[in-house]
């Protein structure tokens, strides 16, 4: 779309990405189900679906619904375990392709030997803490909700593990710059933002939630102007470099984030609508940049202006 | 079964003419279509076209290939059949031809044939007729075949004409008894089921139909392929949301696993 | 469109309205706007914009701009004053109409003078206490965001006014439920939820947030599954009446926010899309109840099934 | 200046059809309506139709009133010229003949008329040309009018033939040269405005043209009635959304106070 040659390139809490654009965990498989789609080397990295110690079931169906401009989802802990994740998945996988593993479990003992199976291994990029699992002896307050808790969680996890790592933290909370400090303060290496939105639809037929869970997790453009804000809040709190999800369907989208201080992004519930999202995406950003007249993309990052620090 | 690989396509609407009641009929001319299996289904994004980039109606449909033609090159005209009753299917409903329409496809793992020389029956209700379409045909060529079609009433009956055509044994049910027999079209599969001699059973149209049909088979002794529905984000195995309960515990995915499978492996009272 | 006759009203804080269908702050201007388009007596009542002690001009523009199924907004103080309120609009508005008046200010103080002027004027028939306004010394939070403040602001204004008291919930926090309590504590006669989302977007030609202001709150359908999971947190955590607010544009959306244990409604963005919702809503409301066979639309609160108390 | 109170209606497309350029010119069959003054205008909602409930986009898009015409029985033919560029206007652009449009509406104050025996010139760019339409027409009851049009380009000039049909001296200028003067239509105000005697002179296009065009006129001593724009959430007062504020401190509304204001009241460099 241009011929200037753009660098699209970043470093992403250590790891360098040929750009931008990641995919969202929960969003993209386990990656080898998009290689019909789109050649895979051409974004900047896939996060796969979170992994626990076992494999594990999900919840009964209905798991997803439809809302306005979003959806709501409560698929539970389904997975193919992290064990499996390693010998089965990620060998499908071209051995180029950044690959940051999610880690999802009950307890914070488990989330470290996850994140111990998840060292060392050639492929493995990063490790990513999905910080949105309820904490069942809090009474199913998520790790992300409770500074505490977080602390603990991302200490326990910074030992188990040299990799880079990256929080991924909860929406559901009243300052998310509290929690991206937290973060900071026990040595992770990057955060990445938002996880789902805390939602319920009800069923007016049966008068139940739509979802067989009940309370379920709202994703889409319609949280994008959510996920922005607190990208910035998060961006002004920290020097962490972070990266931003929620809503991203377009290259306007994916730059937005950039200005607001990510370094990088990933795409979620679009790739659901559209499984070559990503790849028009991260081709979209380099027009942008051309168009700009920025040779570097990652210049764009941090730029926003006309918004004091809050 | 086909193993072509999925592909993604801004296809072009050729016809979306309304058939009779909420139904209507899509025509769509597909670039590079890899072909599908009977049974096999597409997504079709509503919000994808009219000029606009919308995102309300978010979410893609999932819609089976009622029969694929090939044109040339590669491409073909992709034809489906549906119900225009909820907000993304009414807007589908109101693209003209010449705007595009993105779909994904084909996806999911579709009938598996029966052996030749051994007869089948399919039976249809309401809008599971369209994933029919294509298996009377190809089963038609491996023994004879007898469809069993029902819906509410004569109008909402879809594609008639069409499986006319084919050199199948038509029988038709509605409700209302507007058209051929007064009831449900499983009170028709019965007898079929008493006949002797091999008979390869398929059922695709509302759970309860559905749940009927295997009942029947089994009483019959036979085995039932059904093909399930299930809400959808993806349609490729990616976001899990279409999970349908096993009878043996656990779960698998209609977009991936199914949507056909053997009605005896569904915990069918963990359904949506 | 029944020939059933169904009863309508409900008792919202100790007020009764004809029906659960109210206008929310800021979207229904002082009310007499929409005369042309409606008779008000056929709703349950009205929320007026949030008053100020001194009439108060707002932002300088943009002040709004559309988002994926929602819009966001960032108008500022500016109203006419509570004074100018008593004396110049509610005289326009038909005396059987009952009228809440919003209360938002900088200082806990000037609250509850607000309150005061407004307690014993005759059409007044509640106040509605909007915690959403940032405090200033407390570095921008939300009186609604620390419950040690809105404690404060609660106790506050019960004691200058005997009038019904509703607290105006932010959804910016943690743990809606704790704050439903301290409203409850504090002798608040019921709440109502959820204002807007803190929200951002961006301009990529500036390289601005799209509003002056930078900030701005996120409202409209997008927001709807949040508004009815907190709606239904709130009605677990407390025994007080709740006003459910977020998003509603039909009957149908109404009545989930009844279904998840609110009691009355309020009607917001929509509105500015179509200035006859309220009123179609309404209607709408009695006919999904004789559909239903429930000869008492209130019957239908609080009705949810499957979703176990979180 | 009417004082008609605003309706909301379900207004039926009679015709939306391509102008030059991205310009499209829409027919709406109202009931009830009540009239409106030169320079009022309709909140019209692009999302409310199609056969879908969607909600994106959400907000409603102000338009000018082109032109009202009585059909009897209360009912008008609402006449409304626009630039389908944005999510809205396209989806707009759809909508076919027969299929429904929410109106609200007639809104806002729109120009005051010259005064019998006074002259006038209308300055109209780009899409502000719709707002003039109507004022042209009457203004020419009072005195002699000039109309001066301007856009990009020829294709861009937006109901042109309409003017010609009136009884006004009509002056061309586009960017490219491609019709009339090449240039910025403000140049032709410029030898106008000094002319003697007492002129009205209004003007609608957008920001930085009505800005010129205010300037020159008060160069030469004469005051300039605008037409703003600004974004809108409701059309009549309620959201507070559209301020714009004013050379002597504080904010007007466009949708209430306006779109009609005396140029010398605003503080330009504040607007967005
Ligand atoms: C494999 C498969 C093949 C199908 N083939 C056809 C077909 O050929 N013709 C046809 O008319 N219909 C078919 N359906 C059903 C069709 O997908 C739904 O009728 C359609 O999604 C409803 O969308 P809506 O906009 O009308 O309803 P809405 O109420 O607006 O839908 C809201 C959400 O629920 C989902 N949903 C609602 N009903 C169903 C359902 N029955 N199945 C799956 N998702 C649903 C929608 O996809 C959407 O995400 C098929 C479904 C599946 C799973
Ligand atoms: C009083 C008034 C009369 C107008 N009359 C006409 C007319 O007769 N013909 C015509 O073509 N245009 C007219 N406009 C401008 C028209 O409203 C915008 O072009 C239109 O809203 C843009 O919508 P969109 O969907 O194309 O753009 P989008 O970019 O999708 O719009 C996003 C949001 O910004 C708002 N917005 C964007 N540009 C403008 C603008 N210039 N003015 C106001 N809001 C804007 C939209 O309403 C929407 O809320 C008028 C504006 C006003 C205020
Ligand atoms: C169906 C579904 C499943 C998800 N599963 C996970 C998950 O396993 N781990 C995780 O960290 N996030 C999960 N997410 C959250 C996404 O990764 C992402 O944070 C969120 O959806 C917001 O981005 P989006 O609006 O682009 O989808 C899931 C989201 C969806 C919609
Ligand atoms: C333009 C605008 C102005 C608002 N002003 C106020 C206000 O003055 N006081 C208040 O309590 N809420 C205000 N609100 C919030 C609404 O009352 C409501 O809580 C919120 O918009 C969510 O409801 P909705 O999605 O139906 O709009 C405002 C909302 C909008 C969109
Ligand atoms: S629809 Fe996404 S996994 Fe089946
Ligand atoms: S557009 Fe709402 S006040 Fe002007």
């Amino acid at each position: 779309m241009s011929s200037l040659p753009i660098d699209t390139s970043v470093d992403f809490a250590g790891i360098r990405l040929v750009n931008p654009v990641m995919t969202a965990s929960g969003t993209f498989g386990y990656g080898s189900e998009f290689i019909p789609f789109f050649d895979l080397r051409r974004i900047g990295g896939i996060v796969a679906k979170s992994l626990t110690l076992e494999p594990r079931t999900g919840n009964p169906p209905p798991r997803i619904a439809e809302t306005p401009a979003g959806m709501l989802n409560a698929i539970g802990l389904e997975n193919v375990g992290v064990d499996a994740f390693v010998s089965e998945k990620l060998p499908l996988l071209p051995p180029e392709l950044p690959v940051i593993a999610s880690v999802f479990e009950t307890e914070i003992d488990r989330y470290a030997e996850v994140c111990k199976r998840l060292t060392g291994v050639p492929q493995v990029a990063g490790l990513e803490i999905n910080a949105s699992c309820p904490h069942v002896k809090s009474g199913g307050i998520e790790y992300g909700q409770n500074p505490q808790l977080l602390a603990r969680l991302v200490s326990a996890t910074r030992r188990a593990t040299p990799a880079p790592l990256i929080i991924k933290l909860s929406p559901n909370v009243t300052s998310i710059a509290e929690m991206a400090r937290v973060c900071a303060g026990e040595g992770a290496d990057g955060l990445a933002l938002i996880n789902t939105l805390q939602a319920l639809d009800v069923d007016l037929e049966t008068l139940r939630p739509v979802l067989r869970n009940g309370l379920g997790g709202l994703s889409g453009p319609a949280i994008r102007p959510v996920a922005l804000r607190m990208v910035w809040q998060a961006a002004q709190a920290v020097d962490l470099p972070i990266c931003g999800i929620g809503g991203i369907g377009s290259a306007e989208d994916a730059a937005k984030f950039l200005v607001c201080g990510a370094t990088a992004i990933q795409v979620g519930t679009a790739n659901y609508l559209n499984p070559r999202a990503p790849v028009e995406i991260a081709e979209g950003l380099a027009a942008f940049a051309a168009t700009r007249g920025l040779p570097r993309l990652r210049d764009l990052v941090g730029t926003l202006e006309g918004l004091g620090s809050s | 079964m086909t193993t072509a690989l999925p592909i993604r396509s801004e296809a072009t609407v050729l016809e979306n003419c309304a058939e009779g009641g909420e139904n209507v009929r899509l025509r769509l001319e597909v670039e590079a279509w890899p072909g599908s299996a009977p049974g096999q289904f597409v997504m079709l994004s509503p919000g994808a076209f009219r000029g606009t980039d919308s995102v309300d109606p978010l979410l893609p449909r999932p819609m089976a290939v009622y029969r694929g033609t090939p044109t040339g090159h590669g491409a073909a005209v992709v034809e489906v059949l549906y119900k225009a009753t909820g907000r993304g299917t009414r807007l589908l409903a109101a693209a003209r031809p010449g705007e595009q329409v993105r779909l994904v496809g084909p996806l999911g793992r579709g009938f598996v044939l029966p052996d030749p020389g051994v007869g089948s029956v399919l039976v249809g209700g309401g809008t599971g007729v369209a994933s029919l379409f294509e298996l009377a045909r190809l089963a038609a060529e491996r023994g004879s075949v007898r469809v069993l079609l029902g819906a509410r009433s004569a109008d909402d009956l879809m594609g008639r004409e069409d499986f006319e055509t084919l050199d199948v044994a038509l029988g038709l049910a509605t409700e209302d008894g507007g058209e051929g027999h007064r009831g449900l079209v499983t009170e028709l599969l019965e007898p079929v089921l008493a006949e002797p001699g091999e008979l390869a059973v398929y059922a695709c149209g509302p759970t309860p139909m559905m749940q009927r049909a295997a009942e029947l088979a089994a009483a019959a002794g036979r085995s039932c392929s059904v093909s399930l529905e299930n809400h959808m984000a993806c349609g490729f195995g990616v976001c899990l949301g279409c999970a349908v309960p096993l009878a043996g515990g656990g779960f698998d995915l209609v977009c991936r696993d199914g949507p056909v499978l053997e009605a005896s492996a569904v915990a069918w009272e963990g359904l949506p």
